[in-house]
């Protein structure tokens, strides 16, 4: 198996809807290198036709593609590839198989939604840094909310055997891009208790606690709430637990404050509008405190900022000024 | 066999393909993803003398066919290019050319200064067109400040070749070429972006937190086509001024219509963004083409495309 | 109710909906494919003083986003307009604007001088950048012959408010922008097309007869964007006098962007060669967003982006 | 039945390939009002989703669509309309039924290959002026080449019953959009003996010379050879025929000639680069001879420029100076 990142082809297996917006995109591609949870992928939004215009012209004459003559008008939808964040991923020999779940919020997933079985993506990758392990002993908590929680599956994948639980949130449920097992025990609207009832965890061993802001499903209110009350009332501090996350910015923030409060470590995988995603182009920076030698300082500011592409996507919470 | 290499005054590249400043990183970043031998030069991101955070986030937006970037010359300023970046920029398979901007003559001149003795520095670009530096503006859009300019950073850069990066933001960009060769320039590059904005119509603010932005990519290729081709037929050919050309190439056709309009080299940036392989496509596109229109040499072609008048 | 109307100097349009000149031809052409009646002002395509047979084709060639045009201001000059589309003009459901085009001062205010008349005619453009005719360009960059032109022609339009369509190909359009005010401008109208250029890589000449010609669509709405919004802020806002935004507007969206920045009303080109109904379009998607911005009158968010030191 | 041009959807009924690189597309049009031969359309070749923006962003929220924030992005394939020759229209009651036949060329055609049954296609039309019929006893001679032919097909569905023959040239077999029928004799290399073997034309009771560049079918050599040969053969002149013809420009500069030669008129359907197709934007000029009060002259010449949209497509031979 390839050990070096670069550009791929992955063929579509499946792309499901898991909920209202959210879709499981799985694909096979050939020799892509051994990756870790945190770590994303440049998907090129629009077909990997526009970019092989080389040995497309040279064919020429070929009944199958007309020569096109003005190729300004090869417009694609989306120009700039979309990243997202590994929800899982598998090897065979030579093959991985790589799963992204995307949230269709415009031209780049609205392209991604209407992939077939069989269709071929363009993927650079993988790229960005990953999710430290706990050390022994220590409780993972796992928080993502929305379209921040495929990550968080990822990690859960690595994790099995380790103490885990896994806190997961959105607006509604027919936003929650997870699964309910049909046998499952219904969680209280007012209840944090951990139930094994969301298939991609349970799957792993892993509880989870499922929060909704309407409380259509689970706890009602905002995952951070029901991890607060979690963290408070088993006590959990310090090095005894670590914490995941990965979610809206609001929703982090606040969890690495919850986490801060505690002296929990916490690691937080961010999201910036990206171009490049390979630290050439210094689009997607973001600030974090104490800089050290490979950040640039802002003169009398104990600030600076690092690039979420390659110095993240995951930062330490308390590192970071956002 | 057909040649495709390209001399840039003292500077000789294997092919016309070259990168451009500021979206390919200081070395190494794409060495995953292209064969950085097979590149005819790398130009790094700008460097200043001081260092630069940049600017506040969002600093990119996507266009019609384009992009907006106001990334504020975010770099590692001067010392740390030294010390950190030219040990890796040593290792490079291929012709270097380090990218310069600043605020202030001094600026410039102690930054091209230090690059004279560095063996692994082929050339240097003077970054004088970048728009979202207030200074920057001001010497890549005055005739006098730009001739100046090139006049005194020459002085200190007696072993290489200087690039000139004209600003497109200008009534005739021959007027500004001009400018740049009798200062003495040595190599023009042309374009930098375009002035631009984005506004969120539901927030109603700017997309980019600077405001304004440069628009780079497919969408300006018609325009630095023709600003290209004008540099050339008015200035450039009759000075012997060699041009790198650049703003939105994407394809070998793309590369092609610079080097019809008159560049001996062109520059790819926004398009590695989307596939970093670009420069190597599009240099064995441009192989075949030469030989499809009967040439032996690319640089036969530099400039031929046939005008009414001619 | 949502208050869409829009006064431009002392032309009242009953929404910002316009044409641009050159796309439209001169008044009934788009009858059958979109409602006159919802316009909010036509503008008609340039006449000159004497017929213009124009440019030989090519005349335009598609680009990414874009297009270029080579026209050549092919019309049928002011006797002919005169005599033969007045009389249609007349019948038309909404307000109209004459385009005028010139090689000299003279040209132009005997094409205006015939237009202060004509009660159907409710205000003049003057197209001084229009790129394709060498002469045409001098006046629309030059501050100074700006000033002096706009100030003649409007000595001879005492009855209606004179547009001044302003070029992009310039230094720092609030220049002009300046100048076209100080000599009598009512409304400023921007931006025309960038010069730009296409080649045809296999047979190796440009794309059109003309060599270069005017970039428009959506592939320069960045760039216009930003010349409304610092024309706006520079200039027009502190002189009262309105702007009609244009360069790649298709959608609300990108007129809600024009307004954003500073224009009281958009004009539609390239896209109506798309969709010819587009203004139709665009007037009721703006009507939606100006009550969901929660504002009852589209001319309250006229130049409300919102910009970091405000 | 609508007698206004305007903007319609017409949905496709099917998309046939014709021979390499030569595709029927038949649509079904609610509303398009009556056409002619000679007319055309201008064809959206992209979706029309991209056109109705207004009504899907106020749809939202849904869960089909997704507000696109950033409409800059809906960058289609091909900006500009592509216009098309009507290859034959039929009506029942409020719905047309139209045909236009394209040739993959670049990015636009190679979008219509691409649409299925069913699917939607944005169309402005009808455009432009059309053939005058012959009067009473002349021959219809109908010389179509390449992407030429569709607009005699229609010409030919008009003609049924009068004299008429068609001649139609492609430069080899594979590139004919022509039917031959399977029971049909083959037409010698060097006859132009009018053979009653093409579908198309055999269908109208049309008889049919078919010449192929390299011999590949029927008679070898240009069309406008078979054609001089005929009109010599049967000493064809004047009023006695008129002739039609559209296809490569070289090829119907030598229609035109032969034509004007034997004073027979000659009715030519021209190609010009075009924007709007409805006289807005002045992009398709063609030169003709004698000035008239509704061109504009160029001083000291004998010439003027008339748009290919509105005054023609169809011109009279004897105007043309292309
Ligand atoms: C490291 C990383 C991991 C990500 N992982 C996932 C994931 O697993 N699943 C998923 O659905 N999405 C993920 N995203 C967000 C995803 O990249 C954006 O949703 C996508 O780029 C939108 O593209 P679009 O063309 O559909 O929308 P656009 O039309 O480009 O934009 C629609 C909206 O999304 C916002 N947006 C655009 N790009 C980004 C971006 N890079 N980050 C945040 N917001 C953006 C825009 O401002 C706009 O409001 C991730 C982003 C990053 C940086
Ligand atoms: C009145 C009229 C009727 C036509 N009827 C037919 C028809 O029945 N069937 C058919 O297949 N084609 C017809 N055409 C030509 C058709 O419009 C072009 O083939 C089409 O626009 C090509 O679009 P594209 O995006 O596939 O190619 P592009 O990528 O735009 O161009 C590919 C090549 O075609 C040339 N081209 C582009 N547009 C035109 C044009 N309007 N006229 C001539 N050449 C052009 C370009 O210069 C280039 O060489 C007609 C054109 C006109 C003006
Ligand atoms: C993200 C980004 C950063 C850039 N940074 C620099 C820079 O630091 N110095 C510079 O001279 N040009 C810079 N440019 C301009 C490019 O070098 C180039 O002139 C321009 O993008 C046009 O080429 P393109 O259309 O191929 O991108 C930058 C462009 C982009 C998109
Ligand atoms: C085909 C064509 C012809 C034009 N003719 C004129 C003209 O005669 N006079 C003029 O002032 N502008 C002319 N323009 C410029 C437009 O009025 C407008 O300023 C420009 O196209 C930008 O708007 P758009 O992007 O919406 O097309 C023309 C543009 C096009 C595309
Ligand atoms: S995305 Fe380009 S530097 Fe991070
Ligand atoms: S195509 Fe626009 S005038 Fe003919």
């Amino acid at each position: 198996m390839n050990q070096r990142r670069g550009q791929f082809t992955g063929v579509v297996c499946a792309n499901i809807p898991l909920c209202r917006e959210h879709f499981k995109l799985v694909m096979e591609v050939r020799g892509f290198p051994p990756t870790k949870a945190g770590q994303f992928v440049q998907l090129l939004c629009r077909s990997t036709r526009d970019l092989d215009y080389v040995e497309r012209e040279l064919e020429w004459p070929s009944p199958q593609r007309p020569e096109v003559e003005n190729v300004d008008l090869i417009a694609p939808t989306a120009l700039l590839r979309r990243p997202f964040s590994l929800a899982g991923a598998t090897t065979d020999g030579e093959t991985a198989t790589i799963e992204v779940i995307h949230r269709v919020v415009g031209v780049g997933t609205d392209w991604l939604v209407q992939l077939r079985t069989g269709d071929e993506v363009g993927i650079l990758g993988p790229l960005g840094n990953t999710f430290s392990h706990p050390v022994e002993n220590q409780i993972a908590i796992l928080v993502g909310g929305g379209v921040g929680i495929p990550p968080m599956l990822y990690l859960a994948s690595e994790l099995v055997g380790k103490k885990v639980i896994a806190f997961c949130g959105a607006t509604t449920r027919d936003l929650l891009s997870l699964t309910v097992t049909a046998d499952a025990r219904t969680p209280g609207i007012d209840s944090i208790e951990p139930l094994y009832n969301i298939q991609e965890f349970a799957a792993h061993g892993i509880p989870a606690v499922i929060s909704t802001d309407d409380g259509s499903y689970g706890f009602r209110g905002f995952v951070t709430q029901s991890l607060q009350e979690y963290l408070d009332r088993f006590r959990i501090r310090g090095e005894m637990a670590v914490i995941y996350t990965c979610g809206p910015e609001v929703m982090m923030k606040r969890v690495a404050d919850l986490a801060r409060a505690r002296q929990i470590p916490c690691q937080v995988a961010v999201e910036r509008a990206m171009a490049c995603g390979m630290g050439t182009c210094q689009s997607c920076c973001i600030r974090v405190k104490k800089p050290d030698a490979s950040a640039v300082p802002l003169p009398g500011q104990d600030w600076c900022y690092r690039l979420a592409c390659t110095d993240g996507p995951v930062f330490a919470g308390e590192e970071l000024l956002w | 066999m057909i040649d495709l290499s390209v001399h840039l005054a003292g500077l000789k590249l294997a092919n016309p393909t070259m990168t451009c400043s500021g979206t390919c990183g200081y070395a190494f970043e794409y060495g995953d993803f292209m064969d950085l031998s097979q590149l005819g030069a790398f130009v790094t991101k700008s460097v200043t003398r001081e260092e630069r955070p940049g600017n506040p986030p969002a600093r990119i937006v996507e266009t019609r066919g384009g992009m907006l970037n106001a990334i504020g010359l975010a770099n590692v300023g001067l010392k740390r290019f030294l010390d950190e970046k030219v040990p890796q920029l040593e290792k490079m398979p291929c012709p270097i050319v380090v990218n310069v901007a600043g605020h202030s003559y001094d600026d410039y001149v102690e930054t091209v200064a230090a690059m004279n003795p560095i063996a692994c520095v082929g050339s240097v670009e003077l970054n004088v067109s970048c728009p979202n530096v207030k200074d920057g503006l001001t010497f890549g859009t005055n005739p006098g400040r730009l001739k100046e300019l090139v006049h005194e950073v020459k002085k200190v850069l007696p072993a290489k070749p200087l690039m000139v990066k004209l600003s497109p933001n200008v009534d005739d960009v021959a007027v500004t070429a001009r400018a740049a060769i009798e200062g003495g320039a040595d190599v023009l590059t042309l374009v930098n972006t375009f002035t631009a904005m984005s506004i969120d119509i539901h927030r109603r603010r700017p997309r980019l937190a600077n405001v304004t932005g440069g628009l780079s990519g497919p969408a300006i290729k018609p325009i630095a086509i023709h600003m290209v081709s004008r540099v050339y037929r008015q200035v450039a050919k009759a000075a012997g001024v060699p041009i790198v050309g650049m703003g939105g190439v994407q394809t070998w056709q793309d590369a092609a219509e610079f080097i019809l309009a008159g560049a001996s080299a062109v520059a790819i940036g926004t398009a590695l963004f989307v596939d970093p392989a670009a420069p190597n496509k599009i240099c064995e596109g441009l192989g075949e083409w030469v030989s499809k229109q009967g040439a032996e040499k690319l640089s036969d072609l530099v400039g031929t495309v046939q005008m009414p008048g001619d």
